[in-house]
C-alpha cells in the first residue's frame, strides 16, 4: 500500500503523528552491559540498536591481513548483526554469507568513525565494535552510527567530537514527473520505517567542530556521511542537506544530554 | 636386507625404520636382489587379490565392499529420480543414445578419502587433489566404457490414445523421467592404489543393484515406483572393464647418465611404493565375447622412464588382472 | 578451543579454588551458597515487532536478547496422495524425518563463533530437545489440523560468552516464551485460518491450558536449563567461568513445571568440562628449579605425579559422574520450593517493559 | 614374546599403592592402581636403580606396569634419542623431523602420527645452533653441518613451543648417521667432520654421528 | 545450496528420492522385538581394521529380523554399522596453540548411503552435535596430561545408521506425533560411537582410566509387560521396534562406576534415573563385548610378532560380517 502523503502539507502533520521537522523519541543509554569496555544502547523511535564496543586492545595474532596499512593507528572493526526478528517478516541471516547491505553498512560505520577516533593515540591496536540491531523501523543507519558513537564514548575511546546521524526524506514522488506540484515536495525529518520504503531519502552524520558540543555549535560541523541510495531531483538535495545539518545539531544535543546525563549518575555513584 | 647399505655398517636400524628414513633405497635394495623382492614380499608383477562383497547395505539400491589388501573401500548406488521436465536443457533427441547418459549427468560418483582411511585424508578439509582426481577418474572412466545402458535408466510413458474427438493423434511414447544413480564411494582404509579398488567396488555395486519398477502414473502427474523386490530389475551391463595400476620405481636421476639407472615396474603399488614413486599407468581393459582384451583406456602421469615395451608388457599383466577381478566379480 | 574455557589461571590457582569449592559447605568465590543463582536484570516484551522477546543481564555482564516470531505454516500430510490405485486403496511416500520437530527452529548466534561451530550447535540442540520435551509446546502450536505455527527463537549472546552461557541463554528463552503472543484464531474448523488482528485479543502462547479445567492444574511453563557442577563431594549451581574451570563434571539439567505443579526433568546432557583442558602442576620435587631431584627419569616423573594424585599440585580431573551424585543433581533441581521453581519464580514476576 | 603373558585392559585393578609401585601404563584412583593401557602386565621387583635420592619406602615394593603390545614409546620426551630427516637449514638452526625414536631408530613413528601436510611427515623438532656440537659452539656453521635430507641421531632437550622440538647433536654418537653426496650417492664417514662420497672420492663436511 | 565443485553433483534438474505405490497392509510387518527387554542386540565388534591408523576399530549391530523375507524393495530394519580410526598421538596442527594436553578431536559423520534419506558429504548440525557428545565422553576417559603437545584425531564414519522411527507407521499419525518422535536412533549411533571409539583409542595404545562403553535405553508406552506405572524402559532400543517416548545414552566406565556422558530427552517423567540406570545396564553389556575385543587383539598382537598378521586376520573378520 503506497503511503498517502498528500496530507503531510495539508494537515502539517506525519502519519505517526509528528511535524515535518521533528525527531523521533530518542532514547539512549550507557554502559548497558557491564562485560564490555564500552556499550550503549539507542531508541530512535521502534528502531533499537545495542552497541558493545571492545579495546582498544592488542591486535590479534592470526587473521587481520589488512591491518599492515593500519599498524600505527588503532584500527576499528565493525560487525554489525540485523536479528532474525527485527524486521517485519522473520528473516534468517546466516552468518557468513552477510548480505551487500550489511557489509556496506559496516563499512561506512567503519569508515566514519576512522576519521573521527583519535587511532593515532593507539597504535597496533584494535576497537571492535559489534552492532546488534534487534528492532528495524527506519534510520537504522543513522542509528548504528549514533549508538557507535555512545558506546566509544563509554569506551573511553578519545574522539574529536560526537557523530549524530539522521535521515531526511522528501515528500512528493521525487521521479522523473518534476515541473509541477513542487510544493508538496518538502522535506522530512527522521523516517520511520514506513516512510522510508516510500520516499527517497538520505541519511547524513556530521561530526562536531570545535563548539562545546550542545550550545551554539554548527559553525564547526563537518559533513561525515552523506549516504543516499534512491533517485530525487537534484534541487531538492540542498534543502534535505539543511534540515539534516540541523537535525543532526539536535540529535548532537540528545547524545550530549545522554552522555552527561550517565556522566552525573556515575559521579552521584548510582552506576558503576 | 643388507644389500645396499653396506656403506654404513655401523647401523642397526630394524627394515621398518630405514624404510621410513630412507624409503627410496629402502625400496631400490628390495628390488636389487638377485629375484626382484617388494618390502611387502609380492614380486614385482605380482598384484594383491581383490575380495568382493555385494549387497551388505541396507539402505542402497546396490552395495558392494571391496578389498584390495589393505586397501578397502565401500560403494553405495542410491538411484533418484529426474523429472524430464526439470532438465533444463534437454539433449535433441537425435542425439545418440549412449551420451546421453553424460548428457544428463546420470551417473554422479564421488570417491570419499575423508573417512579417516589415512592420516593423510582427515576430515574437516574439502576433499584433497586426490580424492578429486579419483573422482573424476571414476566418471570419465564409466561415460567412457559406456558401461550402462541408457535404456535401463529410462522411464517411458505411452501415452493413452486421447479423446475419440481428436483422430489418433501420435499415440506416441515419451520419456518422462530418468533414474539417477549416485554412486558413493568411501574410503574406509587406504593403502596405495584406490582407483582400482573403488572402480572393483562400483562395478560390484551396479551390477548389484535393483531398481524399483516404475511408470508415470497420470492422476498423480509424477512417477510412481513399485515397493515389490519381484518387480525390479537389474542393470545390464554391457561389458566389464577393469583398470590396472601400475607404479614406476626408477633411480634415474639428472645427475647420472640414463643408462646407469634401473627401472621396475610395479603392478598394484601399496601405500608405501606410491609414495616412493613418481611415475604411474593405468591401463583399463575390457574383454569382449570372443575372450579377446582390449585396451579401453590408458593413463599414464609423471615421469619418462618406461617405453611402448614396458607398456605392452603391462596390457598384459592387465589382461591377465581382468581374468582375476572376473572371478571376484562373478563370486560375489 | 572455546571461548569460555580460555582462562588464564595458574594451577596454583586452580588447586586452591578447588578446594574451597570441596569444602562442606563450599565456598565459593563470589559468596554465594550452592544453589543459589547469580543475580540478573530481566525483563521481557522488550520489542515491538516481534511476538515474544525478552532480554536478561547477568551479573558478570554477558547479556542475551531473544525474539519469538511466528509465522503460519502448511503441516505436511506425510506425503500421502488419496488417490485410487489399481493395487490398493492409497498411496504413500517414504516418511520425511526432517519434519520431526521442525515446528520452531532455534538459532543461535554467539559473536566471534560462526553457525556451524560446534558450541552454537550444541547449544541450540539442547535448548531445543527441552522445548520439545514431552511435546507440549508442539501440541500449543497446532492450529488446526491442516495449519500450524511455526515459532522462529533467535537468541542473540550480545556479549563475549565469559561462562558457559547456555543458562543465561535458556532462562532468556523462557522468559520470551513466556512473553509470547499469538493472533487469536477468528476462522473455525480446518478451513484456511485466519485471525484477528487486535493485538489486544491475542493469546498467550503459555497460559493456563483450560481455565475451566480442575482448578489444582498449574500453568505451564517453558523449560529451563540449568547448569550444576560437581566438585569433590559438592555440587554447585550455576557455576562462574572460573568454578567451572576446576569442576570434575558440568551436567546441564532441563526442568520444566508440569501441570500438578512439580518440577520435572525433561532432558539432560553432560557438558565438556573446561577443567580437563588445564595444565597441571608439577609437584616440587620435580620442579628442576627449585626441586633437590632434577635428575629423576621419565618414567619416575610420572610415578611420582600419579602418586600424587593431585593432591599438592593442581591436575586436571579424570573420569566421569557417578550416578548417586547425577540423581542428587537432578533432585536438587527438581525439589519442591527448590532452585528450579525459585529460579521460574523470579522470572514469572518480570514485568514488561 | 610369550603369548600367555596375563593381558590387562584400562580400567583394571592392579593392587594398592601399599602394595605395589606404579609403573608405566597405570594410573592411580584414590589409593588403588589401575591399568590404563590393554598390554602386557608386568611385575618388577627391581627398583634398585631409582634409588638415587627418592623416598626409601619406594624400593621394597614390586612395580606393576603395562605395556603396549607393540611396545612403542609413542611420544618423543625430554632426553629420548631420535632419529629424523633435515628438512631446512638456516643461518641459526636447522630443523629436522623425528621419523623414529630410540638411538637406531627402533621405534618408527607410524604413519598415523605424522603431521598432516608436512613433507614425509614425523614430529616436527629444531636444531639450533648452538646446540650442534659441544665444543666451540660459536664457530659452528649449520651448513657445515647438516644438509637438507640427512639423517640424523639427536637427543630431545625441551618440548619446545607449540611448533617444534628443540634436539640436540652436542655429543659425541649424535650427528648425521646416514648423507647422500651432491651426486646422489651414498657417503662414509671419513672423520668426525668429514664424509666421502666413494664414487667421486670427494668430501663433504658434515656433524659426524661417532659409529657405535 | 550451491554446487560444490570439488564433487560430482547431481544434474541440473534436480533429483528426488523415488515415490513408492502404497504397500499393501498386510505385507508391511513393523520389525518386533524378539529379545527380552533387558537384552542386548548381538555386537560385533574388532580392532585393528585400519592398519595405517594408529588405532581403529569396525562395529556393528545387525538387525534381529531380516528385512529381505518380506519381498520389499523398502527396508524395513536398518542395522548399525560404524568405522572408527583414531590418528595420534600427533604433533599439534600448525594453528593450534601449545596445549598441555592432549587435544581430542572428534569427526562424526554419516555415509551418503547411511540413512534412508541420502545424506550431502558436509556435516550438519546433527553430525556436529554427535561429535560434541563423543568429545566430551572421551575426555574423561583420557589421560590427557601424559601427551603434551600432541593432538588426536578420532574420526568416525557411520556406514549405517540407526533410524529414527519406523517408516511404514508414519501416515495417518497425525504430525505433533511425528514431530517429537525425532532423534531416537541418534543415540543409538552416539551409544555405537562411543563403543567404538573406545575401542579405537585403546588399540592405538593411548592411556585410559577405564574402558568406556554406550548403552542406550527407552522408555516406550508400546505394549508389553507394563511396569512402572504403564512404562517400559528397555535396553538397546530399536526404534523402528517401538514407539519411544524418552530415551537416554550415558557413556560409561564399568570399573569406576562413573558416567562422562549422559544425554536423555523426551517425556522423561519422573522415570529419569530408571533410564540412566538401564542405559548404564546396556552399556555395561556392551563393554563385555568391547573387552573380549581389546582382550584378543592385544593378545593377538603378543603372540604373533608383528601386527600385520593380526590385522589381516581382523581385515578378514570384517569381511564376513559385512556380507552377512
Amino acid at each position: 500500500m503506497p503511503l498517502d502523503t498528500s496530507t503531510y502539507h495539508l494537515a502539517h502533520l506525519r502519519l505517526d503523528g509528528r511535524r515535518w521537522n521533528e525527531l523521533r523519541r530518542f532514547h539512549a543509554l550507557l554502559s548497558t552491559q557491564a562485560s564490555a569496555d564500552g556499550s550503549s544502547y539507542l531508541e530512535s523511535g521502534n528502531s533499537k540498536v545495542i552497541c558493545t564496543v571492545t579495546g582498544p586492545s592488542e591486535q590479534r595474532r592470526s587473521g587481520a591481513p589488512a591491518s599492515n596499512a593500519q599498524r600505527d593507528s588503532a584500527q576499528i572493526i565493525v560487525d554489525i548483526s540485523l536479528a532474525g526478528f527485527s524486521g517485519v517478516d522473520r528473516r534468517k541471516t546466516a552468518r557468513g554469507s552477510k548480505d551487500r547491505k550489511v557489509m556496506e553498512m559496516q563499512h561506512c560505520v567503519e569508515e566514519c568513525f576512522g576519521g573521527v577516533v583519535l587511532g593515532h593515540l593507539y597504535p597496533h591496536s584494535v576497537v571492535q565494535v559489534n552492532v546488534a540491531v534487534l528492532s528495524q523501523d527506519g534510520g537504522v543507519l543513522a542509528a548504528c552510527i549514533n549508538a557507535v558513537g555512545l558506546a566509544l564514548v563509554d569506551a573511553g575511546v578519545p574522539m574529536m567530537g560526537y557523530v549524530a546521524a539522521v535521515t531526511v526524506g522528501s515528500t512528493g514522488t521525487g521521479g522523473g514527473s518534476g515541473g509541477e506540484g513542487e510544493d508538496a515536495d518538502d522535506p522530512v525529518l527522521d523516517l520511520n520505517g514506513l516512510e522510508e520504503n516510500e520516499l527517497p531519502f538520505l541519511t547524513l552524520a556530521t561530526v562536531g567542530g570545535g563548539g562545546d558540543g550542545g550550545g551554539d555549535a554548527g559553525e564547526g560541523d563537518k559533513v561525515n556521511v552523506l549516504v543516499m541510495e534512491t533517485r530525487m531531483q537534484m534541487a531538492k538535495l540542498e534543502s534535505m542537506v539543511a534540515v539534516g545539518l540541523e537535525g543532526c545539531k539536535r540529535v548532537r544535543a540528545l547524545l550530549d544530554a545522554a552522555v552527561k546525563g550517565h556522566g552525573k549518575k556515575v559521579l552521584e555513584g548510582k552506576v558503576g | 636386507m643388507a644389500n645396499g647399505m653396506e656403506a654404513t655398517p655401523m647401523l642397526l636400524f630394524s627394515p621398518a625404520a630405514f624404510a621410513k628414513l630412507t624409503p627410496v633405497p629402502f625400496l631400490q635394495a628390495h628390488l636389487k636382489q638377485p629375484t626382484p623382492t617388494r618390502p611387502n614380499g609380492r614380486s614385482a608383477q605380482a598384484f594383491r587379490q581383490p575380495t568382493v562383497n555385494t549387497g551388505s547395505l541396507t539402505h542402497s539400491d546396490g552395495s558392494a565392499v571391496v578389498r584390495v589388501g589393505n586397501t578397502a573401500v565401500v560403494c553405495g548406488v542410491r538411484a533418484e529420480m529426474l523429472l524430464a521436465s526439470d532438465i533444463p536443457k534437454p539433449p535433441p533427441t537425435s542425439a545418440a543414445p549412449e551420451h546421453c547418459i553424460e548428457e544428463l549427468g546420470l551417473l554422479v560418483p564421488n570417491l570419499e578419502l575423508s573417512t579417516g582411511c589415512s592420516p593423510a585424508h582427515l576430515p574437516g578439509n574439502p576433499p584433497t587433489s586426490l580424492a578429486q582426481s579419483l573422482s573424476h577418474r571414476l566418471k570419465s572412466l564409466l561415460h567412457s566404457s559406456n558401461i550402462l545402458d541408457i535404456n535401463d535408466l529410462r522411464i517411458d510413458y505411452t501415452e493413452p490414445a486421447t479423446d475419440p474427438d481428436v483422430p489418433d493423434e501420435e499415440p506416441k511414447t515419451v520419456t518422462k523421467a530418468y533414474w539417477t544413480l549416485y554412486l558413493d564411494v568411501l574410503c574406509i582404509a587406504l593403502d596405495g592404489n584406490a582407483f582400482d579398488a573403488a572402480w572393483g567396488a562400483v562395478v560390484a555395486a551396479l551390477r548389484n543393484t535393483l531398481l524399483p519398477k516404475a511408470w508415470w502414473d497420470v492422476d498423480h502427474e509424477g512417477i510412481v515406483c513399485s515397493p515389490l523386490a519381484s518387480e525390479a530389475h537389474k542393470l545390464s551391463l554391457k561389458d566389464l572393464p577393469i583398470p590396472s595400476t601400475f607404479a614406476v620405481f626408477s633411480t634415474r636421476s639428472p645427475l647420472k647418465q640414463d643408462e646407469d639407472a634401473e627401472t621396475w615396474v610395479l603392478a598394484d603399488p601399496d601405500g608405501f611404493e606410491e609414495a616412493a614413486c613418481k611415475e604411474f599407468l593405468t591401463v583399463a581393459i575390457t574383454q569382449g565375447r570372443n575372450g579377446k582384451g582390449s585396451i579401453l583406456k590408458l593413463e599414464k602421469e609423471g615421469g619418462r622412464c618406461i617405453g611402448a615395451t614396458e607398456i605392452r608388457q603391462c596390457a598384459k599383466l592387465a589382461e591377465a588382472r581382468w581374468s582375476e577381478w572376473e572371478i571376484a566379480l562373478r563370486g560375489s | 578451543m572455546a571461548p569460555y574455557a580460555n582462562l588464564p589461571l595458574s594451577p596454583a590457582e586452580l588447586s586452591y579454588l578447588y578446594s574451597s569449592l570441596a569444602q562442606d559447605p563450599p565456598i565459593r568465590p563470589d559468596g554465594r551458597s550452592a544453589t543459589q543463582f547469580r543475580p540478573l536484570i530481566a525483563e521481557s516484551n522488550i520489542l515491538p515487532s516481534a511476538n515474544g522477546s525478552a532480554r536478561i543481564c547477568f551479573i558478570d555482564g554477558t547479556e542475551a536478547v531473544v525474539g519469538v516470531k511466528a509465522e503460519v505454516e502448511q503441516t505436511h500430510e506425510n506425503h500421502l496422495v488419496a488417490q485410487n490405485d489399481t493395487r490398493d486403496g492409497e498411496r504413500t511416500g517414504r516418511p520425511d524425518p526432517s519434519s520431526a520437530g521442525s515446528w520452531f527452529e532455534i538459532s543461535i548466534e554467539i559473536p566471534g563463533l560462526r553457525d556451524d561451530d560446534a558450541l552454537p550447535v550444541f547449544l541450540a540442540a539442547m535448548l531445543t530437545e527441552a522445548l520439545l520435551g514431552d511435546g507440549e509446546l508442539t501440541l500449543k502450536l497446532r492450529i488446526n489440523n491442516r495449519f500450524h505455527w511455526r515459532l522462529y527463537i533467535d537468541v542473540l549472546l550480545l556479549s563475549q560468552p565469559l561462562s558457559y552461557p547456555l543458562p543465561l541463554l535458556s532462562l532468556t528463552t523462557h522468559l520470551s516464551l513466556l512473553s509470547t503472543r499469538l493472533p487469536a484464531l477468528i476462522s473455525e474448523g480446518d478451513e484456511d485460518p485466519l485471525f484477528s488482528d487486535d493485538w489486544e485479543a491475542s493469546t498467550f502462547l503459555y497460559t493456563q491450558p483450560n481455565s475451566n479445567a480442575a482448578g489444582k492444574l498449574h500453568q505451564s511453563k517453558p523449560p529451563i536449563t540449568l547448569l550444576v557442577i560437581s566438585a569433590g563431594e559438592n555440587i554447585i549451581f550455576d557455576p562462574s567461568r572460573d568454578e567451572l574451570a576446576v569442576a570434575e563434571a558440568v551436567v546441564a539439567i532441563s526442568i520444566r513445571q508440569n501441570l500438578l505443579g512439580h518440577m520435572e526433568v525433561v532432558a539432560l546432557r553432560t557438558i565438556d568440562a573446561p577443567s580437563r583442558l588445564t595444565a597441571s602442576g608439577v609437584p616440587r620435587s620435580l620442579d628442576a628449579t627449585t626441586g633437590t631431584n632434577a635428575s629423576v627419569s621419565n618414567a619416575d616423573a610420572q610415578a611420582l605425579r600419579e602418586e600424587d594424585e593431585g593432591q599438592s599440585v593442581w591436575r586436571p580431573p579424570r573420569g566421569g559422574i557417578n550416578r548417586a551424585k547425577l540423581s542428587q543433581m537432578m533432585a536438587t533441581a527438581t525439589m519442591e520450593n527448590g532452585i528450579g521453581q525459585e529460579v521460574m519464580g523470579g522470572l514469572a514476576g518480570v514485568q514488561g517493559s | 614374546m610369550a603369548s600367555n603373558q596375563p593381558i590387562s585392559l584400562p580400567g583394571q585393578h592392579l593392587g594398592t599403592t601399599e602394595t605395589s609401585n606404579v609403573g608405566a601404563g597405570t594410573h592411580i584412583q584414590s589409593g588403588h592402581i589401575y591399568s590404563s593401557l590393554a598390554g602386557a602386565l608386568t611385575s618388577s621387583t627391581a627398583t634398585t636403580k631409582s634409588g638415587n635420592g627418592k623416598k626409601p619406602t619406594t624400593k621394597q615394593r614390586p612395580s606393576v606396569s603395562v605395556t603396549r603390545p607393540s611396545g612403542a614409546q609413542l611420544l618423543p620426551e625430554v632426553g629420548t634419542v631420535v632419529v629424523g630427516r633435515i628438512t631446512r637449514t638456516g643461518p641459526r638452526q636447522a630443523n629436522l623431523s623425528i621419523l623414529a625414536l630410540g638411538g637406531n631408530g627402533e621405534h618408527v613413528i607410524s604413519p598415523a602420527a605424522s603431521s598432516s601436510g608436512g613433507d614425509g611427515g614425523g614430529f616436527p623438532a629444531i636444531i639450533r645452533q648452538q646446540d650442534i656440537r659441544a665444543t666451540e659452539i660459536d664457530k659452528v656453521k649449520v651448513g657445515e653441518s647438516f644438509r637438507v635430507g640427512d639423517v640424523v641421531r639427536a637427543v630431545v632437550i625441551s618440548l619446545g613451543d607449540e611448533k617444534a622440538y628443540y634436539c640436540s647433536t652436542a655429543r659425541n654418537e649424535l650427528g648425521v648417521v646416514l648423507a647422500v653426496s651432491e651426486w646422489g650417492n651414498q657417503m662414509f664417514p671419513a672423520s668426525w667432520r668429514e664424509f666421502v662420497d666413494p664414487a667421486t672420492g670427494l668430501g663433504e663436511s658434515r656433524k659426524v654421528a661417532k659409529p657405535a | 545450496m550451491q554446487a560444490d565443485r570439488r564433487r560430482a553433483n547431481a544434474p541440473a534438474g534436480g533429483t528426488a528420492p523415488p515415490f513408492f505405490a502404497t504397500i499393501p497392509r498386510e505385507s508391511l510387518k513393523r520389525p518386533t522385538r524378539t529379545r527380552k527387554p533387558d537384552e542386548h542386540r548381538k555386537i560385533f565388534l574388532r580392532t585393528g581394521v585400519v592398519p595405517s591408523a594408529s588405532g581403529s576399530a569396525y562395529y556393528e549391530v545387525p538387525p534381529e529380523s531380516d528385512h529381505t523375507s518380506d519381498g520389499l524393495l523398502i527396508p524395513s530394519s536398518s542395522s548399525l554399522k560404524i568405522t572408527c580410526t583414531v590418528h595420534g598421538p600427533r604433533p599439534l596442527p600448525r594453528n593450534a596453540q601449545f596445549s598441555p594436553n592432549l587435544l581430542l578431536t572428534t569427526n562424526v559423520k554419516f555415509a551418503p548411503f547411511a540413512t534412508r534419506q541420502r545424506r550431502g558429504y558436509v556435516r550438519d548440525a546433527s553430525e556436529r552435535d554427535l561429535g560434541v557428545h563423543l568429545e566430551t565422553a572421551l575426555r574423561g576417559v583420557v589421560i590427557a596430561d601424559r601427551w603434551p603437545k600432541s593432538a588426536c584425531d578420532v574420526v568416525i564414519t557411520i556406514l549405517e545408521g540407526e533410524e529414527d522411527c519406523f517408516w511404514g507407521s508414519a501416515p495417518q499419525g497425525s504430525d505433533a506425533s511425528k514431530g517429537k518422535a525425532g532423534g531416537w536412533g541418534m543415540m543409538g549411533v552416539l551409544a555405537g560411537c562411543i563403543t567404538v571409539a573406545s575401542a579405537a583409542i585403546v588399540d592405538a595404545g593411548i592411556d585410559c582410566v577405564d574402558l568406556i562403553s554406550g548403552g542406550v535405553a527407552a522408555k516406550t508406552t508400546s505394549l508389553g509387560a507394563a511396569t512402572d506405572g504403564g512404562a517400559l524402559i528397555l535396553l538397546d532400543p530399536a526404534p523402528a521396534e517401538h514407539d519411544i517416548s524418552a530415551a537416554c545414552v550415558v557413556g560409561y566406565l564399568p570399573s569406576r562406576d562413573e558416567l562422562t556422558e549422559i544425554w536423555m530427552k523426551g517425556g522423561v517423567g519422573g522415570h529419569s534415573e530408571a533410564l540412566i540406570d538401564g542405559a548404564v545396564r546396556s552399556a555395561t553389556l556392551a563393554s563385555t563385548v568391547l573387552a573380549e575385543a581389546v582382550k584378543e587383539a592385544a593378545q593377538s598382537r603378543l603372540g604373533v610378532s608383528g601386527g600385520d598378521d593380526a590385522a589381516n586376520g581382523a581385515l578378514k573378520g570384517k569381511d564376513t560380517a559385512m556380507t552377512g
